[in-house]
């Protein structure tokens, strides 16, 4: 039973040296060593489980020494596996060193020939798997699809904590804050300009700057200052304008305003 | 279809198997299919209108029906069926800070007009927020306030202190026992009178809400 | 009405009823569907379970079947019919060779890893191969390996039972002889450490998924 030694590239049938060719030439056809060696145990014609590890090895490194020889490069997962081999071939070839240590010759060959066997059964598997009916080839899913409307509810929670907490956040703010204005204590320059100027029209003589605080701003103090000092600022604006004219009888006196009659002419 | 006269090379399948045909083109088909199409797509001497007759009957009352479109035919699920191709999808989502702030302002402070709860907030409040609260029924107007411009007012609903277990809005706790509670854990500015404000604020708007 | 053990305030609808639904969810959707997602489109108190399996013995040796994939279901047209369907066929993406391999060996030995494919190929397997696969929606992460390094692992989709049309993982062709044959173990390198390992992939593996 024992396969006589074919030697690959003395092959005896032009499709065995077609093949052979083949090897050498499209060597990036090979997905890995392991590839590589599976194509080359087919050549021993016999069943995977009992192939001869050894000639294989010797296949391999053959055709590692050829591909050299003929300055093909070869990956270097291809050079790791013929090392490889080289070791196993002197393994199964010399007898066992006496207490030598790592698994056996032929456990080692038993691993790469069922490695083979499973690459083989995972092709066939692969095989069998694409040769299935395949969907949108030989059976077909509903043509046309159905939207599935989604009606989408949102419901919002909120619980009683979080009422209180935001409530208590907003009713201590001001409590946080280190220093800043209310708006409500606030006059602004913009608010007291708007208001004069619907005002000062009317301003034939010379007129207190306080009477022309807004309404409701003259008790409180801090709203008095803001108002008094936005009524300044617009009156000072207003000046600039040349609609009004401004006087101070002495340092801390009254000031007093009135309309200019005419336009001031720069 | 050229030779109906010649008797054909191979017979025309049994009408049962027609019909399979006519169903599983109408079935993977996006379109609908005209009787022509059918006859085009399945073997020499079949006849879609004959085995199309057998395929409407055995779908007669079924949860699908074969419909005519135009000049083709179609599958379409039954109509009476449509509710099943809605999905209703629940999204439980925390209400946003905005809206619980308007919310507890409203609760607190009821009857309460927008003006005032931005007055409180001390931002503006977007009419999405109300429109919110609205629509779940947490809020709804309340009497228009007799000032001014009439500005409508906000207050809760019984849906709201249903949610929150209250049995009146009377039932919220106060400042100070908010503060007791450890919720305000803030302490008042030395100098200001804060406290005498909030209780003011809180007794005015409950007691004048309640007294109706 | 939620509470499941009080009495539904409406009766579920008769079963024939019930068929007629699942009947239309079935047809509407391209995609297969579940019975728990069949459950919750339907009335309260239907039971799409029992309902199916009248709607499966109603299409038997029909135009169109219902197919269990993974643990949903599907209406699909007889692949005895393939023939009337060129104009529906769609151009299969040409799959590399390490591709398919890659596929093959994900689906019997899943879940795998990345160091464990490339053992069994002898090579290195390329990002781009896994990528394509994943986008194709045939493969997915499954969990990480409780080994150093916590290893991701890939199993098939049930995009990919649709696809081939098959229930499940373990209606995978030759899937049996494999196991027999020994030859979806993950059998160390002798002399190498890794016995524990492969033994906890191997366990974790195709024996928890095949033996039920």
């Amino acid at each position: 039973m024992a396969e006589p030694e074919t030697h690959l590239f003395e092959a005896q049938s032009i499709s065995d040296r077609l093949q052979a060719e083949a090897l050498i030439v499209d060597v990036e056809g090979f997905e890995g060593p392991l590839d590589l060696l599976l194509t080359l145990s087919r050549t021993q014609k016999v069943d995977l489980r009992r192939i001869s590890v050894l000639q294989l090895a010797e296949q391999y490194l053959r055709f590692v020494d050829k591909a050299r020889a003929l300055r093909i490069e070869l990956a270097a997962d291809y050079l790791v596996m013929a090392a490889w081999l080289a070791f196993l071939k002197s393994r199964l070839l010399l007898p066992p060193e006496p207490g030598a240590e790592g698994p056996s010759a032929e456990d080692m060959a038993a691993h790469l020939a069922f490695q083979l066997e499973r690459l083989a059964a995972m092709r066939e598997a692969a095989a069998q798997l694409m040769a299935r009916d395949r969907l949108g080839r030989d059976f077909f899913a509903r043509g046309r699809s159905e939207e599935v409307a989604l009606v989408r509810q949102v419901r919002y929670s909120a619980s009683l904590l979080d009422l209180m907490q935001a409530y208590a956040r907003i009713r201590t703010r001001d409590e946080f804050r280190p220093y800043a204005f209310d708006r409500k204590d606030v006059f602004t320059m913009e608010q007291a300009l708007d208001r004069m100027r619907g005002l000062i029209g009317f301003a034939g003589s010379w007129t207190d700057l306080v009477s022309y605080l807004p309404e409701g701003w003259g008790g409180d103090p801090k709203r008095r200052r803001s108002a008094t000092a936005a009524t300044f600022a617009a009156s000072l604006e207003l000046a600039k304008q040349g609609h009004i004219e401004i006087r101070q009888s002495e340092t801390f006196a009254p000031i007093s305003i009135r309309a200019r009659t005419t336009p001031r002419s720069t | 279809m050229t030779d109906k006269t010649a008797p054909s090379l191979f017979d025309a399948p049994p009408i049962a198997e027609q019909e399979r045909m006519v169903e599983a083109i109408l079935f993977a088909s996006p379109e609908p299919v005209s009787l022509r199409e059918m006859e085009e797509r399945m073997p020499h001497g079949c006849d879609p209108a004959e085995a199309l007759a057998h395929l409407r009957r055995r779908y007669e009352g079924r949860g699908v029906r074969v419909v005519k479109v135009g000049e083709a035919w179609a599958l379409r699920t039954a109509p009476d069926l449509a509710f099943l191709m809605q999905k209703e999808t629940v999204e439980h989502r925390k209400l946003s800070r905005a809206a619980i702030e308007t919310l507890a302002i409203i609760a607190y402070h009821q009857p309460v007009t927008r003006a005032e709860i931005e007055e409180i907030r001390g931002v503006a409040v977007s009419r999405g927020t109300i429109d919110q609260l609205l629509e779940m029924d947490w809020i709804r107007f309340g009497r228009r306030r007799m000032t001014p411009g009439r500005p409508v007012t906000f207050v809760v609903t019984p849906e709201f202190l249903d949610q929150f277990g209250l049995e009146s809005a009377r039932d919220l706790p106060g400042l100070k026992e908010l503060r007791a509670a450890g919720l305000l854990d803030s302490r008042p500015m030395p100098g200001t009178d804060r406290d005498e404000d909030d209780a003011d604020a809180s007794l005015s708007g409950q007691s004048e809400l309640f007294e109706e």
